[in-house]
């Protein structure tokens, strides 16, 4: 059977981080080794249907949200709040906890369930006021030591005239660029939608995974449809372009693997999605609990900075 | 509810041109060629700062003669086959056409009063200055062009955000260049970052806003969200200067609004205080 | 204008006492002294939290027979040879005879649910709870001590600000503790600040404020400034929770409000956390 | 001629410095040396009325505030603005200028002269977004090598309903945290007033010292005579008990030198003030140059953890 055309594309990409000239000689051996791995065991190309799919899922009202794997994977969670000088941002939930005896640090966005909650945490689009909760609770982890968990799950920032005039675009930058310093293990995982850089500002870590029927993307589906189509109605179009889903973000080289859903997706079987992902944090922790701090920042840097397709 | 559109990082599009290029969109004010480059493309009459075009800029900041650019080769790739009205390559091979340039970003080696610096700087007349795995790459390149010469980099921006049309890779290059600029850090060398109209977007919140000194043109849009996008949603009156330089100066999030004819002299000085070799 | 008193962080005397000392201030119920330390000072009525002395508050914490004190000896000596209405040393005999403590500070090791730590804990009633050299030399030991153990450090303050007796002495003691928290901090060790009614001024302004994770207590006043000077200052009606836990919760200035009786558990879950040493 | 009690005094202090047991052996030599040198050069101790003196001088309307050393002493000087998110408090000044060739940041609180530049900078009295934008140029400084210098003018940070909301206890308490990190040579001057936690928010240096007339004080005398006495009109008392002038804070071993101030105080001749406080600075700087980033920060927080008088 000849290789298929999304097989071609990751055995391109596989060799071209074999020979790309890396700053300051990260080996990325550990990288191709995960990118072998996934192409062994990977299907077919997503079709433009399976791709709307994850699209709906992803924003499935009754998907688990952050909190709901919390409960799931962590013991002793204790949440901290605010941001020290003017907010505790609903839309980001921050905190410690136990997961399997070890203390790890949980970062993520969190939507509501009932009407209330989804006002109250502005649907998980958070304020400066969010993000800079998350990196102060990033760096007391960076100083005790604590591996970093994220849980990516945003439409994306929120657009007020508050959020803007208190630096939403700066206090994104500084988000990445705190995770960038970092010297514990991180893993981030997208279990719903990534919206942009929303999500990006917590998701600049040495693992970065999705779940299978999450979406991670530029820009929304009806954003993208209203800017190239002039028309919110050709959202379906507007995804099939772009790609948001997993199969399609591994492929890219931006995501480093996909943790499996309970059939019919995560809000079918909370329980087993939660044990899906943890088992999936789990490994990700496990390999890199041994690997120097300096080392880790070096590599997740490497990692990011070889993003990108150019001639 | 989960349809809201709020990746408007994206949602500026290019402006349209003026009826004619060359009337002052402020004051309605006409002038030829000649007597706005002498200008540096402000008007005269209002102050109102004109776009200002890559080759331009660097013209108006490099001494003559420096500037020696870097990975002018670079092309974007269309990793998405991205297709919606027109292919992404017909819009790609169109703006090159278009500005002279191979994408958004144009990077080299200067000296400015002859001091050493690097330079990255963007031209929105390229796709609306979208940052695509080219803008990416070449600022990143210039971090570390800088930290090997052990110079200052001073970045002049204006973008709409990231370029939709290479999809996630283009969300990619947010954290990609700040990577490269906490290495540009780690080397003690400083990066300035000049904000014009319009930074917006994925620009804004990555490299733009993590110069060590911020500084930005009189009237420059600089918000992570279009207006247009925070009106619909907060059914609000945006204030008069909502996201513009002036405001962003008010709430601490710049260091100064240096108009055009001050930004050499201004960064002259600071290229004497980070030390520039000369 | 400049003598405009801003200076106000020793501005909250001890509050007197109340007519009858277990009364609640706040709904007037009353109550005999066991059953008030049955209940760890919390009123069964209304949920007002009592002041609660240093040593009472070590044994609702710490496991029984585990506290070891440390510094124990220390004494304030009178730098300044100060004298106001009286002499600073018969303020201080004073006190240390009212509350048979030698300074407003109880430190030392100490294990909760097994775990060990070590315990600063402050008592209000002597002189208000103030910081002079003798607060800041004890927590600062009990930072090396909980550095050289690996243990976590929980410190419970309640003080109305720095001994101003001790002059200028007494202001060096908040760059003092910071710089022990921060030795503290070095050697990977946390640090869980717990602030009782009231603390305010300089201990609020060092080491209270610095920890990894920061409760305080319902009700309890948390300002930097006293309410009074703020009011005299800015002429405004002050808001109704001015300064208290409840209005820093919502401002992003703690991390949660634990009412006493779950004082214990809560910190027994962050010394699971942080991996104190059984 | 027997020593005065003054002297005494400060031979004691002397010599429980050789003897502390000092922090992880830090060298207090240089420290020695220091104070050794100005018991040499002290006259006697300072009378009530000389103390009161200088309260009226360190408030002296005229008296050259932060900016006015500025622009004596530094070239190129280029002001920083804003705390990135909230707000530019112009009760204080940062920014980078070059001192004789060095490049260096400098922040300090900034008084008005008229009455419009008074209400504007709150009489140098700091809401927290100033000192937030203090450590944010305190960590560039660092980051980028330069040395950092601080002059401290102020009656006390602003006792404001929005300051307390937004954290001015705890952002005093951070800023001193951010100095006692610092890997860069750190000098503190108090020029005028240093009052109270305002003062010491940006005072945590390698090196602190005070102009002749100023003065450094845990209170207001107004404000010790309200509570101690019962009646602000025993300012002077209440300053004559608690010794907030230079001569006495040298003793007590809370500064490092003092800077002479021009005949009459230094509103009478600002640039011979200036000249004065450049030798004081530079010294201090040339002394430290050589000094590494880890031990500078080892001493600083020795020299703060040995401070107090206990038995
Ligand atoms: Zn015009
Ligand atoms: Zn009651």
């Amino acid at each position: 059977m000849p290789p298929s055309e999304h097989e071609l594309r990751l055995r391109e990409r596989l060799s071209r981080l074999r020979n790309m000239p890396l700053l300051g000689g990260a080996k990325l051996s550990g990288e191709l080794e995960r990118l072998q791995r996934q192409l062994d065991r990977m299907g077919e190309e997503p079709t433009d249907e399976e791709i709307w799919r994850s699209v709906e899922l992803a924003r499935n009202e009754k998907r688990p949200y952050t909190l709901d794997y919390v409960e799931r994977l962590l013991d002793d969670w204790f949440e901290l709040h605010g941001d020290r000088g003017r907010a505790d941002d609903k839309a980001m939930v921050a905190g410690l906890g136990k997961l399997d005896g070890r203390t790890v640090a949980l970062v993520g966005q969190q939507k509501g369930r009932d009407i209330q909650e989804r006002a109250e945490r502005r649907f998980g689009m958070s304020n400066p006021e969010g993000y800079l909760k998350a990196m102060r609770v990033m760096e007391l982890a960076n100083r005790l030591g604590f591996p970093v968990i994220s849980l990516v799950d945003t439409p994306g920032a929120y657009p007020g005239v508050a959020a803007e005039q208190h630096g939403q675009g700066g206090t994104i930058a500084a988000s990445q660029a705190v995770m960038a310093r970092l010297t514990v293990p991180t893993v981030a995982c997208v279990i719903g939608e990534g919206g942009s850089g929303g999500a990006i500002a917590i998701a600049l870590a040495d693992r970065v995974l999705m779940q299978e029927h999450a979406i991670y993307s530029v820009i929304s589906p009806e954003g993208c449809a209203m800017i190239l189509w002039r028309d919110a109605g050709e959202a379906k179009k507007a995804a099939a372009a772009f790609k948001p889903d997993a199969a399609h973000c591994l492929e890219l080289g931006v995501i480093d693997g996909i943790v499996p859903e309970p059939p019919g997706g995560a809000h079918k079987d909370p329980d087993e999605a939660a044990r899906l992902l943890g088992d999936a944090i789990r490994e990700v922790l496990d390999e890199l609990a041994d690997v120097p701090g300096d080392e880790l920042r070096r590599r997740r840097r490497a990692r990011f900075r070889s993003l990108g397709v150019f001639a | 509810m989960a349809k809201i559109d709020v990746s408007v990082e994206t949602d500026d599009k290019p402006v349209p041109p003026p009826k004619h290029p060359n009337t002052c969109p402020s004051c309605n004010s006409h002038y030829r060629d000649d007597e706005l480059e002498q200008a540096l493309w402000v008007c005269s009459h209002c102050g109102h700062h004109f776009p200002m075009r890559a080759r331009a800029r660097i013209a108006s900041l490099a001494d003559e003669g420096s500037f020696l650019e870097e990975a002018a080769d670079l092309h974007s790739e269309d990793p998405l086959g991205f297709f919606d009205l027109r292919p992404y390559t017909e819009r790609l091979a169109e703006a090159e056409m278009k500005t002279g340039l191979t994408d958004a970003m144009v990077i080299g080696q200067a000296s400015l009063d002859g001091r050493q610096c690097e330079l990255a700087i963007m031209d929105f007349s390229f796709m609306g200055g979208s940052m695509g795995s080219v803008v990416g790459e070449k600022f990143s390149r210039a971090c570390d062009s800088a930290a090997e010469r052990g110079v200052p980099l001073i970045s002049v921006t204006g973008s709409g955000g990231a370029r939709m049309q290479e999809g996630i890779l283009a969300l990619m290059q947010l954290p990609k260049t700040v990577a490269a600029i906490e290495d540009l850090h780690d080397s003690g060398r400083a990066m300035i970052s000049v904000m014009a109209h319009p930074t917006t977007g994925g620009v804004l919140a990555s490299f733009a806003t993590l110069g060590d000194v911020l500084l930005a043109e009189p009237g420059a849009l600089m918000s992570f969200a279009g207006p247009r996008v925070v009106q619909q949603l907060t059914r609000e009156k945006l204030p008069d200067d909502f996201g513009l330089a002036e405001q962003n100066l008010r709430f601490g999030n710049l260091d100064a609004i240096v108009p055009r004819p001050e930004l050499r002299p201004t960064l002259s000085k600071l290229l004497r205080l980070f030390d520039a070799p000369v």
